[in-house]
């Protein structure tokens, strides 16, 4: 299979499942705050196309697409969703705490910011212990606002540890624009490197881009050289919490919207796929696949039963 | 504000915030999407296009570094109203607030006042979770030069609020978010101006003490009808300043009762009910006929499935049950039956009309 | 460590640690100052020459994000020890311990263990003022998921500090900076690697119970000496661990004495010696033969000045006088001029040999 | 009186009180940390000497220098010093929280990075009430490690506000060297650029580079062009915190001393003051006016009441 189609699959896969679950969400059986990636889903397929099952990934609020590009499991994410025993993390933790310890997906975490840390304490630990693998962190622009985001890529640039940054810059955080967030002429990319990481930014609705790049990154951390960050320009479809599309409320300028519609990952891949002539089966078989295996994941959470309450004073403390 | 009959606690909060602004021409209000279409669940919409921008504004995800920014704009002379959607996205500020704000005033000896309030709101329900519906009142109470002030009502919240902006002291001014959408009749809204009660008796009897602040207020209302159906008849105080000096009608009330329930919206170990309760031991010590009660949550996250958060809040029934069980009296079947009876809504949201997602 | 007859609770503090770094190879230890010349007031010295620099190390100021990077590496599976030279730095890394260190195996189902300990100072004399010398241990006691203890003597200070080391969910470890010069003879020494005790029984007598924990048990074993010269036998039970379900023995205390003070080093209000109170009474109310007292500091931040901090601190001749007061007995003259004066050091500094400045 | 002469006589008058403080702590009369500024007091100097009393000033736990720079009073210092009730904060604060109103000296902290976000919420202020003054900000290259500088510098930025930040770059954090806490080639002034804010480095020890430089800063923010940092590089002659000198420890290696002690600003301004023919006579009154100065600060001191501490309970609330 072509490297394109590859990520074409993948990203389809994350959008349709995006989709089902804002299409469901209004049945209120999801009863979580719950963050789509429509529209980013580039950036976590072309960064884990360069990262193996050992490599340890932290998340953010907006997380599904970084769990499940690293191989998180789809049913027990959308039986999560439904807040039900066989979820990611039995109920417990909902959208905004997602776990796939098998496929090396560590955790997201639902405050801003806060898991950055984590992923650079992650990082120290595989230095010290010699691990043949690294770290990375996703986390969105309005992150890097965040003293805890500064603090971290201090220590990490300091004593060299094998972590990717990867900042998806969507340029809003809930309704705020960056003008009410960052002084204008703000560079991501500069700022990262002034603390002392490689970074370069990359247009993140290209999903080779964004894993040619990151690769060259990724190559730099495991040899050694510290840590990075990649920019990933791109932009959210929906609301920010929920399933809707909320441009109604003008928040966003509508040619923006248009220009980031126009350039949307599916839209790009398909046509590209298209020019290199992937017939129209073949991308109905695609289509297909996923589907099925939605609905499998559906029908399984919906079937699976509630944890149950006698359990809630368990795992307060380690045992 | 609009002059239609009802109003809500959200447009309360929000009336409270503009007649500040208007009577303090140098006030500064911001927070995380003050001024985003959605106005902090409606609670700050307006300011921005009353004010400009310069007075009203958003800001970066900063909470530790914006606090210290509100701080000292408050003691360079400006008064200061910040909002932070969550208390527990507060966390990031504790140094500012306990090793400045609260301390200021205090240790450059009177010198300079620190005009700031800052407004949290504590979530609840449809999947909050362990990280989006923590109550760490009791941590605020305990530290010195810091009042914290939680409201319950819609009648008393704008006066409230604008007596905490008006307060030359740093208030911490906790919201429960199940609260926002609370009615009112507007004729019932009293002076803004006035002096707030810190404790309010909100129904008299002489046979218990039920004592509650923020959301458990409404609980314990609808307790205390339940009770008074069974033939108990109770006091119900309300504590909503958490400053022990205030609270001498909680005292008198034990003292007459000599029983008393303290309910509290956070863990119940090391919680604001503990100190209520010592405090209450150490005042009508003499007084009480039983041990006094204390009911909050347990002490474990709120975990986010709603089939784990069902008993996770206590409700009026929980308080009634609780009563009469402290009572030594049953519950007889036919009204146990019908207890709580009139809530068909889900557990985890405040009412039909919430449908998510945050 | 050396073979001399005396040690030091310092002295147990270091070796706690160097016997946990050997114990366990992936452990990792760090804190600001951790390895320089004075390493934390002697607590930390030779870890950096014993392990090397990439599990012993000093770091950046950055309290908040190196907690965080200690939750992750303790995740990954480092047991990690930090420290913090006054918990007073330690409130800027709020969001870190509470809303993840404590919650995390919790929040994700058991999957994951946070094997941290956090040691925290507290600064007291010597003009450590407002901001240098405050004890939260209510604050994180109120917290679930957090486990904290509080040491108090120099026997079995080693033993309690690496079963918090070895414990696989985080610990705060809180150590009063007066503790740390407190000698103690090798010989009394226990097992470092027994199950330390929640709860210690000092001293026993029938007419009063001191409870009391961190450097407040060595008051109050002062304090149980004058009493028992004055005729009232006492019993004195140290808390050293903020967990109300391992408190049994002070339950048995006093539904033996029927009479309590509890002796907090923090401030009064909403503070453990509120929740000690409170606990009390729920499982002693019938045996009380008086109110229980609580013993703290004022309700106002700790001034700079020798002048004004002569009584912020409740000492031994505070219990005994509270005790005596509260029993309606009068302290004959003779003796109470005698009270406290084998202490001709100031009242700011934990012995002579102490010379500042920090 | 040439500038170069007033720049001796207040960096000299600094000097000499840092070392009346350093000479008497022994007594044990003054009992309280006290981080002295012995071997940075041109830093202070340089900037205030573009100050007006209007302007105001925070600072850090080493603050003596900046507060005695900004005109705050002598007496009032030594006072605070002695925990006496004619100190600056009536002896609650002690040496690390001095304030004086009057000079524009509104107040130094005890936690690390701390007051920075402080004195920009000051210029907030100034800013929205259109004052005709700036904040200024002081602290070491340690705060700088502080997630609240970087939040604090980003909102500065963001809103154009007229502060200068001056990090005083001692090269230590108490005993800990640059190397365990930024990575090597970390460039303070970089980094504030990158954030945002006008910056430039100095040689902290030459007053008159600091004071040339940072006017033009200062014109800048005066002129609404927004933020901006001055990095002044510095060394600090004695322990961190106390009144000895701690080169036996070993921790700074002795051909930097050396290198800082033959480049302290009291000598190099002695020297170049010397050359210009200043006589022996000049020098001895210009010591003598000092001493005579310090003599009567801590004679009044001494014989100042101790605060009441019946009156601690005063002001936990405003009024
Ligand atoms: C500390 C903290 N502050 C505020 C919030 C509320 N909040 C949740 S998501 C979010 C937006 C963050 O923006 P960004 O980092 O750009 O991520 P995006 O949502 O755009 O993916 C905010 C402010 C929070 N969860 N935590
Ligand atoms: C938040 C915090 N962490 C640690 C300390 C302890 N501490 C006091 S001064 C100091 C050194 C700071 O270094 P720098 O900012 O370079 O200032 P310098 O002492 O060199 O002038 C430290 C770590 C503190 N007071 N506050
Ligand atoms: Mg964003
Ligand atoms: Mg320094």
């Amino acid at each position: 299979m072509s490297a394109l189609l590859k990520y074409y699959q993948q990203v389809l896969r994350i959008r349709r499942i995006e989709e089902a679950i804002a299409a469901r969400y209004s049945e209120q059986q999801m009863r979580c705050p719950t963050h789509l990636s429509i529209g980013q889903e580039a950036v976590a397929v072309g960064i884990s196309a360069n990262l193996t099952t050992a490599d340890k990934v932290y998340s953010s609020h907006r997380a599904h697409a970084h769990y499940l590009a690293k191989g998180g499991s789809l049913e027990r994410l959308i039986a999560e969703l439904y807040g039900k025993e066989t979820g990611c993390t039995g109920g417990r933790g909902g959208s905004m705490h997602l776990s796939d310890l098998a496929a090396g997906f560590v955790a997201s975490t639902a405050i801003v910011g806060n898991s950055i840390p984590l992923a650079v304490g992650n990082a120290l630990h595989q230095q010290v212990q010699c691990l043949n693998e690294m770290s990375v962190s996703y986390f969105g622009e309005g992150a890097t606002e965040e003293g805890a985001f500064y603090e971290s890529a201090n220590f990490a640039a300091l004593r060299k540890l094998p972590v990717l940054f990867v900042c998806e810059n969507n340029r809003y955080s809930v309704y705020s624009p960056m003008s009410v967030r960052q002084p204008p002429n703000r560079s991501i990319v500069e700022l990262a490197k002034a603390i002392g990481l490689n970074a370069v930014d990359v247009d993140g609705n290209d999903v080779e881009q964004v894993a040619s790049v990151s690769a060259q990154l990724i190559d730099g951390i495991r040899a050694g050289n510290g840590p990075a960050l990649i920019e990933c320009h791109t932009y959210r479809h929906r609301e920010h919490c929920g399933p809707n599309f909320d441009d109604d409320l003008g928040y966003r300028p509508e040619e923006e919207v248009q220009h980031w519609l126009s350039r949307d990952p599916v839209k790009v891949l398909a046509d590209a796929l298209s020019a290199q002539g992937l017939s129209q089966a073949e991308f109905e078989d695609l289509e297909n696949q996923v589907q099925r295996e939605i609905e499998y994941a559906f029908d399984s959470a919906l079937a699976a039963p509630f944890p149950d309450p006698a359990n809630n004073g368990q795992y307060v403390y380690a045992e | 504000m609009q002059n239609k009959a009802m109003t809500t606690f959200a447009e309360q909060v929000n009336r409270a915030q503009h007649e500040a602004m208007k009577a303090d021409p140098g006030m500064l209000v911001f927070g995380l999407g003050l001024t985003d279409p959605k106005g902090i669940f409606g609670t700050t919409s307006g300011l921005g296009e009353a004010f400009g921008e310069q007075r009203a504004f958003d800001m970066p995800t900063a909470e530790n570094g914006m606090t210290g920014i509100a701080v000292g704009a408050a003691l360079a002379g400006s008064r200061v109203l910040m909002t932070h959607q969550r208390l527990d996205f507060f966390l990031l500020a504790m140094d500012q607030l306990v090793n400045n704000a609260a301390k200021w005033h205090y240790m450059f000896n009177g010198q300079m006042k620190v005009p700031l309030t800052i407004r949290l709101i504590i979530g609840r329900g449809w999947g909050q979770g362990p990280t989006h519906a923590q109550n760490l009142q009791s941590w605020f109470a305990h530290i010195p030069g810091l009042k914290v002030i939680v409201p319950s009502t819609t009648d008393a919240v704008a006066n409230q609020l604008y007596s905490a902006i008006m307060d030359d002291s740093p208030v911490i001014f906790i919201e429960h978010r199940w609260l926002h959408q609370q009615q009112c009749e507007q004729a019932r809204i009293g002076d803004i101006t006035a002096k707030p009660q810190s404790v309010r008796i909100h129904r008299t009897g002489t046979d218990f003490t039920i004592v509650a602040n923020s959301y458990m207020v409404l609980e314990a209302l609808v307790a205390a009808k339940q009770l008074s159906a069974l033939g108990v008849e109770t006091d119900v105080v309300e504590t909503s300043e958490l400053e022990p000096a205030t609270w001498q009608p909680v005292y008198d009330s034990v003292s007459k009762t000599g029983r008393v329930i303290i309910c509290d919206s956070a863990h119940t170990s090391f919680s604001v009910a503990s100190e209520i309760m010592c405090s209450v031991t150490e005042k009508c010590f003499g007084s009480l006929k039983q041990v006094p009660i204390r009911m909050g949550l347990p002490d474990y996250p709120e975990p986010t499935s709603i089939a784990l958060t069902k008993h996770f809040y206590p409700t009026a029934d929980s308080i009634t049950k609780m009563v009469m069980s402290s009572l030594q009296r049953e519950i007889p079947k036919s009204v146990y039956q019908n207890i709580g009876n009139d809530r068909t809504r889900p557990h985890d949201v405040p009412g039909e009309w919430f449908k998510g997602p945050f």
